[in-house]
């Protein structure tokens, strides 16, 4: 199905209620979950993934099939976050040594290790991220 | 210099998928969204530059110091491995819930045959780190032009009236004949 | 020689305790690995995809039942009851039955008892028509004609008469999905519960105009006129706005009210024929075979 | 009569690259010859049958968490192996200076082992199935995907260069686009189209 | 230059035979047909039962809450009989049937000839007799007048706007009231502009009505805050969103109403009707009808009773020609096509036309060619050719961000199609299943 | 057979035993094979001087006497059979392909002519410019057993003696580039 | 007796434009162009032309009525649009079974597979000169028969009967490093090549003919004029820009030829002659296929973006892709590959470049 809409939907099962917040679990395909023929090919790893989302208004119970909503922007913001800039980091880093002539193999750890700072930083700002990715639920018929 | 006539060759010229048939599987398995598609790039585009780094450092300062050059396609292929699975516990751990977004948003990345071409093709080449970098990045773009491309045109397919026998795969591969046929045009630009 | 295999085992084992370490903690991490009952599940279920189950596919229907206490409210209605013991089976729980069902067309409108009045001419489907009018007889709750409900049938059990301009559904390939129930924009079908040897009798006719109104514009319609509800042993006939129903679970097919009837939109299919009104009627009815089975349409023919 | 269903399926109704669109990139990439492609196919099947059989008999005393690692290690190092040998014996160019099959399968060989055949294969019928029955499932597999190969190598071959095999039907060059990137992907396409055809008459009938 | 909209729009032929023909009045047929549901939202109540005796101007049914509207009793006579009857909808409906007897008005309605101009009542007293009077718009929309009129609260009108603009081809009963009863029109929208507190109001008209267009500008002259704006030829300069884009240069914002902008928009038929409700106590019970088509023999304009059969009006303008193809309540680009000649005349019918066999059927639909030409002709700025498609697969999510729910159904794009898709037919199905959706989503 | 439990230890142990034994294989598969890799890729060259000088005895890869030309360089091979010095086999290029560079081993007789060329590397265009190759076309046997004495390596429309490949003259005049810098180095190498 | 009159949802009128109508006005259009090269090129034109549109329509009646078992719709001329389109591609000497193969791949993959006409998401008369020119590069690049009968300096100054096109000439000639001052005898003179007086493909020899096409088309309002103008105006800046650039401080002059043709030349301050590799803007824009891929081709409905906007990112990718290869590539002549690289681009373009709504609120 052509899918313009602005947001994302996936099915999931909740888990675990408390205060506001449902603990929802998805399945998350691999790159290969729309080839037909994953079960014979063994890269089928599918795995379970949890998703704490706010529960709004509605009342879910454990065990209920939900669809958790997310904007597609967020999707995109994400994999900004996540990949786009620690690679743009990479290459700057790398870049920038080479330029002034460390050693190769230094550079090339360098490069990698800069990836640490990074992840830490994200760390510290885990609780704005908190705030901007949020997911909804809806209730499936 | 050097470097803008790598990126121009791998993403135009010599495409990864166009040309040099490799990621065919994500190609034609995950190009049915432009935004996943574009997601995806962004995703391949990290993986395949991080592993090239780390297969090029195993190349050069163990392998080839060791003279046990022959082990490449074992050594690179458990690193990727395990490389692609470390950056998601690493997502996790760090920020659950931007890696819950993606989550909802990509497939898993999976070890399929473009990044481990690709590392092996930058070492084949006889690149340097930078251009193994580089290299690696190029062809992340290339591939993400070429995904991105198509997935546009598979979705406006999704309202079109495609022959019964040609729909789904069949089809996508005449597309992809005729998108490599067109971008032969670049062929010879650097 | 051994320096270059020495090598080889420790560049190796190293790497190989390196990604064993890795894995040990995306194993702890990712603990839940999907249920393997789904796949199971999955593999027991037809495969369709038709939706007829309420969800989007058969692996959505796979899981919920996996993750659901008891099957309340999960039924794969093209599996049927066999199917559903596999799946309970698979799941250690007891399997629910529910009668096997099939699609009936309460119309029987064809051209000849239902003179067409206009001619459509816009896009040819049934939904687009019935937004624009009640239909091209005068009869405003009967079959269009467009076939929106063959389009929408996966399992090829609907083909449009091209007699009666009405469609006919194949009882044997009819799955009780029902698909056509919500395509069709003027409520036609209804999905019955199955009788032995695919036997039923019901009113095909929606038709809730008053009986001179009703009869004026379709020589079959229901007129209201009470008759098989009067005549009916087992109460198994309704009426509402001068419409008789007959209820599947309670009508024991006793074939009473159908002669009942004064413009025959009472249908009776899979019978043998009636010894007595034989001579009458054989010659009204068209006899459609269909696998091993014999189904009696009647042909609308006025009598 | 089970086994030869087991053998057999990997034709047409399980072909890996008509019908399951499995290890594409191989079969895109080598399909400039018949006889490229033939012997990219068997390599395959070397390995898929290697590490089917190793598998099926270690399968079972590997921990289920590093069960993909391990079957790349020893996947992997059969393909490694394959390499070798063909490095060593396959490498000789033609009688006009043509590569050598070693240097016209290029990267695909190391790539054998992120094929899906092989990996899935190993995964999902070896792992829980006798040696035998994997042995022949990794030859029936192999053999699936060399045919597949083989037709896509003759058909591309033909179209192209006017010849199979080498041996030359018309004078001078075919349809070159044919024996180009975008021949592969245009010549799969419709072979896939084909065979489904096929495989459903197959089916049904 | 002329003023116009900007975004798209056609000029189909215009073909408007009737210009010429001064509005004659219909014999009261000797049965009518009385719809209750002539407007938009809840259909009225009848207040009398079959056997009541009714008089020309009575109420009949009363409105069922804020969105409907009275019904008054077009002719002096008997109730038949409350009952169902086809109407143009094409589906049958309850109606209320009556058998005329004389013609015997209620004594309030003043049926003098004499122009009154002066009105001294306030604002909510006119609303509130325009919502006694049963006003709706007449310009096609058949929207319960007296509902515009009451302007939200936190919103306030600016400009009244007149839809003089009549773009559809062939119809000709608002050129001629405005030709005609150009005085009354005046007062009617002086007294539009007191019950909405403007000060300032204008009347859109096309440049294919320069008598119109003259007459009104000079009488114009006379009443203040009134003025005349003439506009290019181009359909649908009368969908209310494009006639304030054309003459006040604003645009309704996607989903809004004119009110949004500071505007509210009346049809010239609406506003006579106030004239009359307000100076002369009488309700909507006749309208102006133009009678038309190619086949006709004398295509005019009539003023009818509502409830008249449309087999009397066009028996009036010649008869049923023998090649009749169509019979369209409306004009050629927004009517709809009836099913019988028998319906009556409501409230919203401007015009009956007539098109012959050969004009009617649809030429054979091809695939689309992505030509954009129905994206150019789109006032709305949609695509079309996009909405169809997806209409046909079902995409309703896509749908209602391609923003279905924006169109205003003018077929413009239906129009245009070389490959004579049939687009409209299934936007509107899309615009359906999308409404139901987002009223769902709403609860 | 129980499954193995996914205990740390066992993983570890599983993986560095898989590890083990694999590497083990592959080392020893590496030694088996090591020489007749090593011939092989010696043979490449060895096959490809075969083709373009006649039968030698030595081992002529073994010496390359390097002559710089053109900012690179050209190998000269010589062909020994039994004592007498056969043929030379010339390791040659051209940066005037119309995709630049190509790389041709022409095969000179003692007398300086031409016994036979094979082209090494080349990215010419399919169906225009490969045609020099052998197996694509007879072209390039015009070269056989002439003498660029008296044979002037450039095509027919330059003033030359080569019949250019159809549609292909840049190619063919970048092969005779090649050849002629082929002999050139011969010359020198000659002198020297 | 109640007449059965006919229903149907508005609008009940059409305005009698049909696809028929277009497609005829393009085959109008490209009248011209076709009687220019029929006088040029003499039978050899005319046997191409009828080749291909005779295959073009025969393929797709085969596979409409044969293959998809579809409804058969010949009639409504795009076919024949294709058909001729893909001769002025070809030059008037190819061998009939070539022009039956590129009708084939024009229709058969490029068109019916996608389901037939509106659906195919590349241009088929393209896809099918692409495919020939990949495949059949000897013929199709070096093998263009020059005009008969006509005499100019620059044809009698040629020997043989055939030969690359001036592009092709001038693309060689820098390969084997010649400057255009040298190279400028082999190519006819600027209004020579602008009204057909040289050798090229059927529909790439005359711009003036197109040209008189394009005006019939925009008037007829059967295209508008933004693919046209970005495509020919963003290569013309592009082509301008680089040749600027490398000009690098030489003075711009007119020379003449020795056979007397003006051309732009180059000197030093001295005044003297200074070698320089690359044609000018002047030459690029009348020569080749730019006018017939920006006026003809670009513009084909199908695989053309829906909104102005878009149709000026579309045309001005094209112009400087096509800049790109014709400067950089291996090929002579790019404008076929930009038009179906940017085809693969037009999808994407309709999904994120929307018309200007109504009541748009930003
Ligand atoms: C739910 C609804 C509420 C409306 N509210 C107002 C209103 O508050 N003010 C107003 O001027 N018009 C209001 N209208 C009327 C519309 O603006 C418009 O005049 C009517 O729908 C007819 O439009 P048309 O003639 O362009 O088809 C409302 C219409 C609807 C459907
Ligand atoms: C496409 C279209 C065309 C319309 N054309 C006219 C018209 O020509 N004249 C007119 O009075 N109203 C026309 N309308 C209705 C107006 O939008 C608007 O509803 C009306 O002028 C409001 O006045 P009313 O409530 O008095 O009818 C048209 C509506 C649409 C959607
Ligand atoms: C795609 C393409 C590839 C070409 N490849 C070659 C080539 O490999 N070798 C060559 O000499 N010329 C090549 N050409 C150049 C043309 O064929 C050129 O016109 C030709 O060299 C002129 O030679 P002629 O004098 O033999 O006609 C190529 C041209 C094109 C368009
Ligand atoms: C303005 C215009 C330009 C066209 N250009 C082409 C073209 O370049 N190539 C082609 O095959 N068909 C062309 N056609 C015909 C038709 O649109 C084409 O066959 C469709 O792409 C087939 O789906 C053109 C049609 C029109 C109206
Ligand atoms: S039964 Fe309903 S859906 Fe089917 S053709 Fe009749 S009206 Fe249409
Ligand atoms: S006839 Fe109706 S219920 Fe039966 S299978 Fe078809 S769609 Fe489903
Ligand atoms: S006008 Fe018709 S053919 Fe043209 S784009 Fe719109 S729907 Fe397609
Ligand atoms: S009917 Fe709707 S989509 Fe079509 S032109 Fe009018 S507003 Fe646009
Ligand atoms: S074989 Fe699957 S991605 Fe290459």
């Amino acid at each position: 199905m052509m899918s313009s809409s602005a947001c994302i939907e996936q099915k999931g099962v909740v888990e675990n209620i408390s205060d506001g917040f449902a603990t929802v679990s998805i399945m998350s395909f691999s790159a290969c979950a729309n080839c037909h023929s994953k079960k014979l090919c063994g890269i089928d790893e599918n795995s379970q993934k949890s998703v704490t989302a706010l529960t709004g208004s509605k009342t879910f119970s454990v065990g209920e099939n939900v669809g958790i909503i997310m904007k597609r922007s967020l999707g995109l913001k994400a994999t900004f976050i996540a990949y786009i800039l620690p690679f743009i980091l990479m290459l700057a880093v790398m870049l920038t040594l080479n330029y002034t002539g460390v050693k190769e193999i230094i550079t090339g750890l360098i490069s990698i290790l800069v990836l640490v700072p990074y992840y830490s930083v994200i760390y510290l700002f885990n609780d704005r991220l908190k705030k901007t990715f949020t997911f909804e639920l809806t209730k499936l018929e | 210099m050097e470097l803008i006539l790598i990126i121009i060759g791998a993403v135009f010229v010599n495409n990864i998928v166009l040309s040099k048939f490799l990621g065919i599987c994500p190609f034609i398995g995950v190009s049915n969204k432009v935004d996943t598609a574009i997601g995806m790039t962004g995703a391949v585009t990290f993986v395949m530059v991080l592993a090239t780094l780390v297969t090029y450092l195993i190349q050069v300062y163990i392998l080839e110091k060791l003279g046990i050059e022959f082990m490449q396609t074992v050594s690179y292929i458990l690193i990727i491995a395990a490389l692609v699975q470390l950056v998601e516990i690493i997502l996790k751990k760090v920020s659950p819930p931007l890696y819950q977004a993606l989550g909802i948003f990509l497939p898993l990345i999976t070890t399929n045959c473009a990044i481990l071409g690709v590392a092996i093709l930058a070492v084949q080449n006889e690149f340097n780190l930078v251009e193994s970098v580089i290299y690696a990045f190029a062809n992340a773009v290339g591939f993400g032009l070429a995904l991105v491309t198509f997935s546009g045109i598979r979705e406006q397919l999704e309202l079109a009236d495609i022959p019964e026998g040609m729909k789904g795969v069949p089809i996508a591969f005449v597309i992809a004949g005729i998108l490599a046929m067109a971008f032969m045009g670049f062929s010879n630009l650097v | 020689m051994d320096s270059v295999i020495l090598d080889t085992v420790l560049t190796l084992s190293g790497l190989g305790a390196g990604a064993a370490i890795i894995l040990f903690f995306v194993a702890q991490k990712f603990k839940v690995v999907e249920d393997p009952r789904i796949d199971e599940v999955e593999e027991a279920l037809p495969a369709a995809n038709c939706g007829g189950c309420g969800f989007a596919g058969c692996r959505n229907f796979a899981e919920a039942c996996v993750k659901a206490k008891d099957f309340e409210g999960l039924y794969c209605p093209v599996g049927g009851n066999e199917t559903m013991a596999e799946v309970a089976k698979i799941l250690g729980r007891d399997a629910v039955e529910q009668d096997p069902r099939v699609a009936v067309l309460r119309c029987n409108g064809g051209c000849e008892s239902r003179p067409k009045t206009n001619i459509y001419n816009g896009a040819a489907t049934c939904k687009i028509a019935s937004a624009l009018y009640g239909g091209d007889t005068d009869c405003q709750y009967g079959c269009l004609g467009f076939g929106d409900c063959v389009e929408v049938c996966d399992f090829d059990a609907l083909k449009m008469d091209p007699l009666t301009g009405l469609p006919v559904v194949n009882d044997s390939n009819c799955t009780a999905c029902g698909a056509c129930v919500k395509e069709c924009p003027k409520d036609l079908f209804e999905l019955r519960k199955r009788a032995k040897k695919d036997r039923k009798i019901y009113v095909a006719c929606r038709n809730e105009d008053k009986g001179g109104i009703a009869k004026k514009s379709c020589s079959v319609a229901c007129i209201g006129c009470n008759k098989c509800y009067n005549v009916c042993p087992h109460d198994a006939i309704t009426m509402n706005n001068y419409l008789a129903f007959i209820d599947a679970d309670k009508c024991k097919l006793c074939r009473k009210c159908v002669p009942e009837c004064p413009t025959n939109s009472i249908l009776e299919i899979g019978f043998p024929p009636r010894k007595d009104r034989s001579a009458e009627t054989d010659n009204d009815k068209n006899e459609v075979t269909s696998g091993e089975k014999e189904i009696n349409i009647n042909n609308n023919k006025e009598v | 009569m089970k086994q030869w269903k087991n053998f057999a399926k990997g034709f047409i109704k399980e072909n890996p690259v008509f019908i399951l669109f499995l290890g594409l990139c191989p079969t895109l990439g080598t399909t400039g010859s018949a006889i490229n492609g033939i012997s990219m196919g068997l390599a395959t099947m070397a390995v898929l049958v290697m590490s089917n059989v190793v598998i099926s008999v270690f399968g079972k005393f590997i921990p289920a968490k590093v069960r993909i690692p391990s079957y790349i290690v020893i996947i992997a190092s059969f393909v490694t192996i394959v390499d070798l040998l063909m490095q060593a014996y396959l490498n000789t160019p033609g009688p006009h200076g043509e590569p050598s099959l070693y240097d016209s399968l290029g990267i695909f060989i190391p790539l054998i082992v992120v094929n899906c055949i092989v990996l899935g294969r190993a995964e999902a019928f070896a792992s829980k199935n006798t040696v035998l029955t994997s042995l022949i499932d990794g030859v029936g597999m192999g053999l699936g995907f060399s045919f597949a190969l083989f037709l896509l190598g003759s058909v591309r071959e033909l179209l192209g260069a006017g010849s199979i095999f080498g041996m030359k039907f018309i004078e001078g060059n075919g349809i070159l686009l044919f024996v180009m990137p975008p021949g592969a992907f245009l010549a799969l396409g419709y072979l896939i189209a084909i065979m489904s055809k096929i495989k459903n008459q197959l089916v049904n009938s | 230059m002329l003023k116009t909209f900007t975004l798209g729009g056609v000029h189909p032929p215009e073909n408007k035979l009737s210009a010429k023909e001064i509005i004659k009045e219909l014999d009261i047929p000797e049965n009518v047909t009385v719809p209750l549901a002539m407007h938009l939202g809840v259909p009225a109540k009848p207040v009398v039962e079959k056997g009541y005796p009714v008089k020309t101007g009575q109420l009949i049914a009363k409105g069922d809450g804020f969105v409907s509207a009275n019904i008054h009793s077009p002719v002096s006579g008997k109730v038949l009989k409350i009952d169902k009857a086809l109407d143009v909808s094409g589906y049958k409906k309850d109606a209320i049937f009556i058998n005329t007897e004389g013609d015997e008005w209620i004594e309030t309605i003043d049926r003098s000839a004499e122009i009154i101009k002066d009105f001294n009542l306030s604002p909510e007293e006119i609303v509130n007799k325009i919502n006694d009077a049963g006003i709706v718009g007449l310009g096609g929309a058949t929207f319960p007048s007296h509902v515009k009129l009451s302007v939200p609260r936190g919103k306030k009108a600016e400009y009244l706007l007149i839809n003089g603009v009549e773009c559809e081809p062939y119809l000709t009963s608002d050129h001629a009231v405005m030709l005609e009863r150009s005085e009354e029109l005046m007062v009617g929208i002086s007294i539009l502009k007191k019950a909405l507190k403007v000060n300032k109001a204008f009347i859109g008209i096309e440049v294919n009505k320069p008598d119109a267009i003259e007459k009104l500008s000079n009488i114009a002259q006379e009443f203040k805050g009134i003025s005349v704006q003439p506009l290019e030829v181009k359909y649908p300069q009368g969908g209310e969103k494009q006639l304030i884009k054309a003459v006040l240069s604003r645009e309704v914002p996607s989903g809004g109403l004119p009110i949004d902008v500071g505007v509210v928009v009346f049809n010239v038929g609406t506003s006579l009707a106030v004239y009359e409700a307000i100076q002369k106590n009488k309700p909507l019970f006749e309208r102006v009808v133009t009678v038309t088509g190619k086949s006709l023999q004398k295509p005019s304009n009539f003023k009818v009773r509502i409830g008249t059969p449309l087999i009397k009006l066009i028996e009036a303008a010649g008869g049923l020609p023998e090649d009749t193809g169509k019979i369209i309540n409306g004009g050629p680009m927004m009517g709809k096509a009836l099913s019988s000649a028998e319906v009556p005349v409501i409230k919203g019918s401007s015009g009956i036309l007539i098109l012959k066999r050969e004009e009617s059927a649809r030429k054979e639909v091809g695939p689309c060619i992505r030509c954009t030409m129905c994206v150019k002709v789109c006032p709305m700025g949609l695509e079309p050719y996009l909405l169809m498609t997806m209409s046909e697969k079902a995409l309703y999510e896509s749908l209602e961000k391609e923003k279905i729910m924006d169109c205003i159904e003018c077929g413009s794009c239906s129009y245009i199609c070389p490959a004579n898709r049939p687009m409209l037919d299934y936007i509107r199905l899309g615009k359906n299943q999308v409404g139901k959706i987002i009223r769902e989503r709403k609860k | 057979m129980a499954k193995k439990e996914s205990t740390f230890t066992n993983m570890l142990l599983t993986l560095v035993l898989v590890s083990l034994i694999s590497s083990a294989g592959l080392g020893f598969i590496y030694e088996v094979t090591k020489e007749p890799i090593a011939v092989a890729k010696d043979n490449k060259k060895r096959l490809a001087i075969k083709r373009v000088v006649p039968v030698f005895t030595n081992n002529p890869s073994d010496q390359a006497l390097k002559i710089p030309a053109d900012n690179d360089t050209v190998y000269i091979y010589t062909a020994i059979n039994g004592t007498d010095t056969v043929g030379y086999a010339i390791e040659t290029f051209t940066n005037k392909g119309y995709s630049g560079y190509f790389k041709l081993l022409a095969g000179f007789l003692p007398d300086g002519s031409i016994y036979d060329i094979a082209v090494l590397e080349h990215k010419e265009s399919p169906g225009l410019g490969d045609q020099m190759l052998k197996a694509k076309s007879d072209w390039s046997n015009q070269f056989e057993g002439k003498n660029p004495e008296n044979f002037t390596l450039k095509v027919s429309k330059d003033g030359g003696n080569v019949d250019a490949i159809t549609a292909s003259t840049i190619t063919s005049r970048a092969y005779c580039d090649a050849v002629q810098r082929a002999y050139d180095a011969l010359k020198k190498g000659g002198q020297q | 007796m109640n007449k059965q009159i006919i229903i149907s949802p508005s609008p009940h009128v059409h305005s009698g434009q049909s696809v028929e109508k277009l497609m005829y006005g393009v085959i109008i259009a490209l009248l011209p162009a076709l009687l220019v090269s029929i006088f040029f090129y003499g039978k050899g034109a005319i046997a191409v032309t009828l080749i291909s549109v005779a295959s073009c329509i025969i393929f797709e009646f085969l596979i409409q009525k044969y293959i998809l078992k579809t409804q058969v719709r010949i009639h409504d001329g795009s076919a024949i649009v294709t058909g001729m389109l893909l001769a002025f591609n070809l030059p008037s000497n190819l061998p009939w079974w070539i022009i039956v193969i590129g009708a084939l791949v024009s229709i058969g993959i490029a068109k019916m597979t996608f389901g037939g006409i509106g659906n195919n998401p590349f241009n088929p008369a393209l896809v099918g000169r692409v495919f020939l020119l990949v495949s059949f590069p000897a013929h199709m690049t070096t093998n263009f028969p020059y005009p008969q009968g006509i005499s100019t300096p620059y044809i009698s100054h040629i020997d043989g009967f055939s030969g690359a096109t001036p592009l092709g000439i001038i693309k060689e000639g820098f390969k084997n490093g010649k400057s255009i001052t040298e190279l400028i005898g082999d190519v006819p003179s600027y209004t020579d090549m602008f009204i057909g007086k040289l050798n090229g493909s059927l529909g790439e020899i005359a711009g003036a003919a197109l040209l008189l096409g394009l005006i019939y088309m925009l008037i007829r309002r059967i295209i508008t004029w933004h693919i046209p103008v970005s495509v020919v105006g963003s290569f013309f800046l592009f082509i301008s820009v680089l040749w600027i650039f490398s000009i690098d401080g030489h003075n711009i002059i007119m020379a003449k030829t020795s056979l007397n043709i003006p051309y732009i030349s180059y000197t030093n301050n001295e005044g003297a002659l200074v070698p320089f590799h690359m044609a000018d803007p002047v030459f690029h824009m009348v020569s080749g296929g730019l006018f017939l891929g920006a006026f003809f081709m670009a513009t084909d409905y199908v695989t053309s973006p829906m909104v102005p906007k878009a149709m000026i990112i579309f045309g001005v990718g094209i112009g400087i892709i096509t800049g790109l290869i014709r400067i950089f590539g291996a090929y002579p002549e790019g404008i076929s590959f930009a038009i179906l690289i940017m085809n693969g681009f037009v999808p994407l373009m309709n999904r994120y470049i929307k018309p200007k709504r109504f009541g748009q609120t930003n």
